[in-house]
């Protein structure tokens, strides 16, 4: 294979992996920008990508066509948001440890959603649904010598939704009031309450936000790569989008890149196998380097990412 | 290969060393019979839900009842086989079914502790410390290798660039019938063909599935086959992807017929073939002979291409009439002991310099 | 109080997800019960699944105490179960030597693992959160590779280790009808006393629990912030180490290629949280995870009740204790309003 | 009489505590309005009910004669009432402009209009004199600048009643001057302020009544021009109160500890000790004096092995201890006070107990062998409890629950146990009230008495005039003037921090 070759073959596969994880990210940014650690973003991705799967089969059923597969997508939101209040409640209005709570919603998540699975089919996975997001070319921009191929070309929508919600949240969280409101909130939550800014309320928006991407996060997983859900679908991306959220050091152009770094290692990785240079080195390495280059990069260029002041710390009135 | 007796599925397919059992035949109406499945459980497209199949049709054939009579556990991790085999000899099940080679230590250890019990092993033989299988324990096999060698065949005709895949799940003994058999089959109509291997290093990971059948697709590929488990459903996605864009590609799949896996549009299928394996027919044909008071101890049950136990998929619209053909004859070849397929890399370096 | 609430809790909402569903919660729970407590064969097994628990809950509590997550502790599991059956597999040697060394070479290949993110925690300020992580992946995939390269055979797994590095006893196991009860327990003890005893009797107890509170103060008072951070996280992977051990020596007596986390280490944060990060916490914690998820299996096969039941009413239990304001604050307004 | 404010009967209880049990505040419009009273006493507490961050159990609050309920500080802003917050309420991460604008933002097409918002900024900073730059980021500025910060905030909300908690505590002899000023000016502009401080000149020199609570009840109200600071240190503690230090004058003897052309780098690489010499005797205090960030702190933290040294010499009694680890220094015989005792004096988690043995629990009795002796631990605890007079429950209580003049005396009981031959007490009284106040400063000439030689660390010049024997000035990284304290005065130190010469007249500004 040439190098073009390659390319073509990496970095679609690297933006295509990199999707659920930015997307997810992106809803960790927003509660862990408002004060509120969030380990439960596993479970928030499975919740997701149960919804993604469960309702594109109910609507499928009912004739929908691809349209199930969007509906569901939206599904997803709505219930990774309304799921996430579980954080939100136990950790913001009863003032539960934070990584405790988390910790108890990836427990949740995924018992709930296996036991409901059994319930609705008497089974412990669900069939593949048939209205998957394929891969299309961009009409136009895919005929664009070198860039075409490698950005446009062979690319799920969903990729191109994560990498535009990007920019919008990057705009939302340093360009608007709420922005600057759930910052603040998340820096030093006193000071944002002497402002007359609702701490808890702007927590509870920023855990529910992180729900709703997570959300979609794990039905864009479900849609795009697993076509089914089960127990074992969603096993580490959640903690992997986290990752990618310290990686980029709470700041979304940083997520996106992070976690565009991590698909680029894994679709090496896999591909790697195949490419003449390293198909003689032992799988392992290649299997292992998206988590070395991970912390090499950490411990070597990154260096200290620091996290919003106020994170972990429940906000009680008064309190110093 | 062990030399077997006349085909058919009525029949019981082994007949070497009828060890002489002990005990009576049960009678259907207090005959009970359970089944541990591993993490898949028994709607994994696969071999859990082939061997749940089998005990299903036992059961109904029996009129036995099914949660009290015949049932099954399904493990959660590998550390719950044993207790979930364990519980079911607790509760003096006659027969019970661990699914999977994996299950192999979790059944030595109670079959050794418990001799009264009667255990059933899938995919693997076990034997005791001194390499002697061991006499409670049942063991059933298959020759995918012959199978493997069938859609061999038909990929070794019908690939157009001379170049087809393998994607392997874990590396082993076992999946290594299915790479070996697949590329004697290959290489034996189409002497030229590059075949491309490559194992995800695991049974459970469609998303590398799909990458791997991705890059092999785009090394020029055309038709890839998938001994993956769930992680061959990788394969599908990527085949469908490409089919969707008008790419001439194709995927084989294993252990049960796949056509659907590989459906998309209207009707169109980009499943060629599939390599089945009737893990149900074993089971139930083991689980009869034990109602009967024949419970295969210690024996190897090796089911193969006779017993009708693996071969080729029933839906064929995919296949061109040649390769059709081809499969049959090579099929009787196979049966005739006219050729030998290969089960280990060894064995497949010695018959390719046969050739 | 606040934890039997929150397990009375847990159970109850579990009872109305059976009946919501269709199951019937006092059948399901009298057999989740009886495969807990009913004979001498389940009691083994809960305390065979307490065992790694224990030590993987003291790891998490471990670094908790001093100042550090350790999400690491499912890799430092795995390195500490295959080289501690690496060691059960290469030597032979009497066993009196054989197995303290061979839970040792558990307990140092899991302090190598906590090792790397303390030190980098300690010289770069790297978040332990993400290479804990990281390690995680690193250890799962290594260790897969070394068992298929250097020490599979048939069965994906390594060979079963030599009788004089093994934990198992036939004495308990045929005490307990043949579950697969090994003298982990003891090390699992001995774990809790060491926990306890580092933290809480020692100097350097002292020095740890300063700088995961302090690290300026902790400075200033002359102790060396960065070794103590790094000799944190060695102990806790250690602790991790010998709970892969547990697995190793006791349980198995092989290691497997595993497909995915074993889910010890995981099952450790929980554990650690729900015990409130002290040696008996974590004891009491195993014991209704590990009770928990034997008794399951029973539930599954008696009364059909899915074992993610059991999942369910665990994750409901962790989110009632860490609401334990809530809970005192209802308990405070009952007893001022009734009576 | 109109007051604007009128706070009647105002009860608020904690858990366990009555904090303000039935306090009357009546503000003028126009004046400055002093609230005095113990740490502790209930004063913040009163000013958070103020601003609606607490809600009252009883009593009720007028504003300009009406009555109000005070749900939120959105209530408060909206009534015109602004609080300057004894902890600042800053963002460090954010800009001047933002932290001013935050909760009350320009908008302009859903995004902020930074631009417009800067330029507000700058004209109300112009027109109060509160130079500030609207982009700089909080964690870059001074904390003078960070006040001012604070004050821009209540103005931007068009804030007229002002309260400022404790202003003055963490600025230096300058930055108080101008503040004294701005608030001069503020009430000049109509508005009117209350101001909390435990600085009883300052009372006397900008306020015009004084409000004293004492632990949790209102005293009373004076009018300041009839009293005078004595009056009301009694009026808040319930006895009369010694300011002067007492003291015998200083017998010094040998150098102790000797530091000769120190150069130390602060974090940003800068000189902040330059080619520093200074010899110190035991029998003697000596107070450093200096504007806040001339070098003061990088100084003791070089000494006690906290800072690298880059070049120079430190010896202990003839001893060099240069670029010693900080439990060399320690065990070498030097006791430090440190300057911010919730970073650095304490673990707060821990028991008051345990952080008595902060620096020798590894030292036997505490512990042999490396196992910690508890009885040992907390037999000294008690008895430092005991000797050092901390108000704790026991020596079991959380350092975190004791007040911050009583963790305070735990440190210097910890520090002074040790009986180091060279104590260095930075900033020790800092935020603390007068009775805690005048209990450190005899301890530290108790201590001076026996024999050891004292660096006292403070901002404020009180302090160093009353307390030290002779006074180092520290400008720019350097000792620029020795003077015997009862040969100075304020003016001459003020002169000499803002780096004038000597007797030389005519070189301030
Ligand atoms: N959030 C709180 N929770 C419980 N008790 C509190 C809280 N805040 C203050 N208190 C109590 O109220 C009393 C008054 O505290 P407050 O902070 O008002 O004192 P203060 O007069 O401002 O003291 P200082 O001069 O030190 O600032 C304290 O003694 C304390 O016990
Ligand atoms: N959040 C709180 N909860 C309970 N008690 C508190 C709280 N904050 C303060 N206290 C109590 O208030 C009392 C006085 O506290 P306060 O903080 O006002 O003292 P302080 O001298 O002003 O300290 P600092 O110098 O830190 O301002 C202490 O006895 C402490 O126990
Ligand atoms: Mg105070
Ligand atoms: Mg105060």
């Amino acid at each position: 294979m040439d190098i073009m070759q390659i390319l073509a073959l990496v970095i679609p596969a690297a933006i295509y992996a990199a999707a659920p994880l930015i997307l997810t990210a992106l809803g960790g940014l927003f509660s862990e920008r408002s004060g509120v650690v969030n380990i439960g973003l596993e479970g928030l991705m499975v919740v997701g990508a149960f919804t993604g799967i469960v309702v594109t089969l109910a609507l499928e059923g009912m004739g929908l066509g691809i349209a199930s597969t969007w509906i569901a997508m939206i599904a997803a939101v709505v219930i990774g948001a309304l799921f996430s209040l579980f954080h939100a409640v136990a950790s913001i209005t009863f003032r539960a440890d934070q990584i405790v709570s988390g910790v108890a919603l990836n427990f949740l998540a995924v018992g709930l959603t296996v036991f409901l699975i059994r319930l609705f089919y008497g089974k412990g996975q669900t069939d593949y649904i048939r209205n998957r997001i394929y891969r299309e070319d961009v009409p136009f921009l895919s005929d664009i010598p070198i860039i075409g191929p490698l950005f446009f070309a062979n690319a799920y929508v969903t990729s191109y939704i994560a990498i535009a919600l990007t920019l919008v949240v990057y705009y939302v969280v340093f360009y608007t009031p709420f922005g600057l409101r759930l910052r603040s909130v998340g820096e030093h939550p006193m000071a944002a309450d002497t402002m007359g800014i609702h701490v808890n309320k702007m927590r509870y928006i920023g855990v529910m936000l992180s729900g709703a991407f997570a959300g979609l996060g794990g039905a864009v997983f479900a849609v795009t790569v697993s076509g089914n859900f089960s127990g074992t679908t969603i096993v580490g991306q959640g903690f992997m989008a986290l990752a990618a959220l310290i990686f980029g050091k709470w700041n979304p152009l940083g997520v996106l890149g992070a976690a565009l770094f991590f698909g680029l290692a894994q679709a090496l990785s896999i591909t790697g196998a195949q490419i003449p240079l390293l198909a003689n080195v032992p799988s392992v390495f290649l299997l292992i380097a998206p988590y070395v280059l991970t912390i090499l990069a950490l411990a070597g260029f990154v260096g200290r990412a620091e996290a919003p002041k106020a994170i972990g710390k429940p906000y009680v009135k008064g309190s110093r | 290969a062990g030399e077997e007796e006349a085909p058919g599925t009525e029949e019981d397919p082994m007949t070497e060393e009828t060890a002489p059992e002990e005990e009576e035949a049960v009678g259907a109406e207090d005959f009970t019979v359970g089944m541990v499945t591993d993490v898949g459980g028994i709607d994994d497209k696969s071999f859990n839900q082939s061997s749940w199949e089998g005990l299903v049709e036992f059961g109904q054939e029996f009129g036995l009842e099914e949660g009290t009579d015949y049932r099954y556990l399904q493990s959660s991790d590998i550390a719950e086989f044993e207790p979930n085999l364990r519980n079911l000899v607790r509760e003096d099940v006659n027969l019970v079914w661990g699914i999977g080679y994996l299950m192999e230590d979790a059944i030595r250890t109670i079959a050794q502790q418990v001799e009264e019990a009667q255990l059933a092993i899938v995919d693997s033989v076990v034997t005791d410390e001194e390499g002697t299988p061991i006499s409670n324990i049942a063991n059933i096999t298959f020759k995918e290798h012959e199978g493997s060698f069938l859609v061999g065949v038909a990929a070794g005709l019908q690939t157009e660039g001379n170049k087809v895949g393998f994607i392997g799940g874990v590396e082993g003994a076992l999946i290594k019938k299915f790479e070996n058999g697949f590329k004697a089959g290959v290489k034996a109509v189409n002497p030229d063909a590059e075949i491309i291997v490559q194992y995800a290093e695991s049974f459970n990971n469609p998303d590398r599935g799909a990458q791997i059948a991705n890059t092999m697709y785009s090394q020029g590929a055309d038709i890839i086959y998938h001994a993956a488990g769930d992680t061959g459903n990788g394969l599908f996605t990527e085949a469908i992807n490409r089919a969707r864009n008008d790419e001439n590609v194709w995927a084989i799949g294993v252990d049960r017929d796949q056509h659907e896996e590989g459906e998309y549009g209207d009707g169109q299928s980009v499943t060629l073939t599939s390599m089945v394996k009737r893990v149900d027919t074993a089971v139930y044909l083991v689980s009869e002979r034990t109602m009967n008071g024949d419970f295969p101890g210690g024996e190897i049950l090796e089911y193969g291409l006779d017993d009708e136990a693996v071969g080729i998929a029933p839906s064929t619209d995919n296949m061109s009439e040649e390769a059709l053909q081809a499969v049959e004859k090579y099929k009787a070849q196979i049966q005739a002991g006219d050729i030998s397929v290969p089960q280990s890399d060894e064995e497949y370096e010695e018959y390719l310099s046969s050739l | 109080m606040v934890p039997l609430i929150a397990v009375f809790l847990g159970i109850l909402i579990g009872a109305v997800v059976m009946l919501l569903s269709g199951y019937n919660p006092i059948a399901g729970y009298s057999a989740l019960l009886r495969g807990i407590f009913s004979d001498s064969y389940y009691i083994g097994e809960t305390i065979r699944t307490m065992t790694p628990l224990i030590l993987s809950g003291l790891a998490v509590a471990f670094a908790f105490r001093t100042g550090l997550f350790n999400i690491g502790v499912e890799g430092q599991v795995i390195v500490g179960w295959l080289a501690s059956v690496y060691v059960g597999i290469a030597f032979e040697l009497p066993k009196i030597i054989h197995l303290p060394m061979a839970i040792l070479v558990g307990a140092i290949a899991g302090a190598l693992w906590g090792f790397v993110p303390g030190l980098l925690k300690a010289r770069f300020q790297v978040h332990e959160v993400i290479v804990t992580i990281m390690m995680n992946y690193i250890a799962l995939y290594t260790a897969n590779y070394l068992i298929r390269a250097y020490l599979l055979v048939p069965g994906e797994r390594t060979e079963t280790i030599s009788p004089s590095a093994s934990l198992a006893s036939p004495f308990l196991e045929s005490m307990t009808d043949y579950s697969r009860l090994h003298y982990g327990f003891i090390v699992a003890a001995i774990g809790c006393l060491v926990m306890w005893f580092l933290l809480w009797r020692t100097s350097k107890g002292y020095e740890l629990r300063a700088v995961g509170f302090n690290q300026h103060a902790s400075r200033y008072a002359g102790m060396n912030v960065e070794r103590n951070i790094v000799l944190s996280m060695i102990i806790s992977g250690s602790f991790a180490g010998v709970a892969g051990a547990m697995e190793g020596l006791g349980t198995y007596g092989y290691m497997s290629i595993l497909s995915g986390f074993s889910g010890i280490g995981f099952d450790g944060i929980a554990v650690a949280l729900l015990g409130a990060n002290t040696a008996v916490g974590v004891v009491f914690a195993s014991f209704l995870f590990g009770g928990l998820q034997i008794g399951a299996l029973n539930m599954q096969s008696r009364a059909g009740v899915p074992t993610e039941l059991i999942d369910i009413v665990i994750a409901l239990i962790i989110f009632f204790v860490a609401s334990s304001y809530i809970i005192r604050w209802v308990m405070n307004r009952i007893k001022k309003e009734g009576i | 009489m109109s007051y604007v404010i009128e706070m009647n009967n105002i009860r608020k209880e904690f858990p366990g505590i009555v904090a303000n049990d039935n306090i009357t505040l009546q503000l003028k419009k126009g004046e400055i309005h002093a609230l005095l009273g113990e740490n502790g006493a209930g004063k913040s507490t009163l000013m958070n009910v103020l601003f609606g961050l607490y809600q009252p159990e009883k009593g009720e609050i007028v504003v300009r004669g009406e009555r109000v309920e005070i749900t939120d500080p959105n209530v408060a802003n909206r009534l015109g009432i602004g609080m300057v917050h004894q902890h600042f309420m800053l963002v460090d991460k954010f800009t001047v402009t933002e932290n001013i604008i935050l909760g009350n933002e320009p908008k302009k097409a859903g995004r902020i209009n930074i631009k417009k918002a800067a330029k507000e900024v700058e004209e109300i900073s112009n027109r109060y004199g509160l130079k500030v730059d609207p982009h700089a980021k909080i964690e870059n500025i001074s904390v003078g600048m960070q006040q001012r910060v604070e004050i821009l905030k209540t103005l931007y909300r068009g804030a007229d009643i002002l309260i400022f908690d404790e202003p003055t505590a963490v600025l230096t002899p300058q930055e108080i001057q101008e503040l004294i000023n701005i608030m001069k000016m503020l009430v000049k502009e109509g508005k009117s302020i209350i101001l909390i401080t435990h600085k009883l000149k300052e009372i006397m020199s900008v306020c015009d009544r004084c409000t004293v609570i004492r632990r949790g009840k209102g005293i009373g109200t004076v009018e300041v021009k009839d009293t005078d600071p004595d009056k009301l240190a009694e009026m808040m503690v319930g006895r009369e109160v010694n300011f002067g230090v007492e003291k015998e004058p200083a017998q010094p003897k040998d150098v102790v500890l000797s530091v000769k052309d120190l150069i130390v780098k602060d974090a940003r690489g800068v000189n902040a000790v330059n080619k520093l010499n200074l010899d110190m005797k035991s029998g003697e205090i000596i107070g450093l004096a200096g504007v806040d960030g001339n070098g003061q702190s990088e100084l003791i933290e070089a000494i006690t092995g906290l800072r690298k040294v880059e070049t120079g010499t430190i010896s202990l009694n003839g001893k060099n201890i240069t670029n010693y680890k900080p439990r060399r220094v320690t065990e070498s015989g030097i006791g430090h006070i440190p300057e911010d005792r919730h970073k650095h004096g304490l673990v707060l988690d821990f028991t008051i107990g345990e952080n008595m043995v902060l620096q020798t629990y590894y030292q036997k009795p505490f512990s042999s062998s490396g196992i910690l002796n508890y009885p040992e631990i907390y037999n000294k605890a008690r008895e430092l409890i005991e000797d050092f007079d901390v108000r704790t429950p026991s020596e079991l209580t959380p350092a975190r629950a004791l007040s911050g003049g009583n963790q305070q005396k735990g440190i210097i009981a910890r520090e002074v146990d040790r009986s180091p031959d060279f104590l260095i007490a930075a900033q020790p009284t800092r935020g603390l009230d007068v009775g805690a106040i005048e209990s450190i400063h005899r301890r530290l000439v108790m201590e001076r008495d026996k024999g050891r030689a004292v660096l006292l660390m403070s901002l404020e010049l009180d302090e160093i005039l009353n307390v030290s024997d002779r006074i180092a000035v520290m400008y720019e990284g350097e000792i620029v003037a020795i003077v015997d304290a009862d040969k100075t005065n304020e003016k001459e130190l003020g002169l000499l921090m803002a780096g004038g010469q000597t007797r030389k007249e005519g070189e301030a500004e």
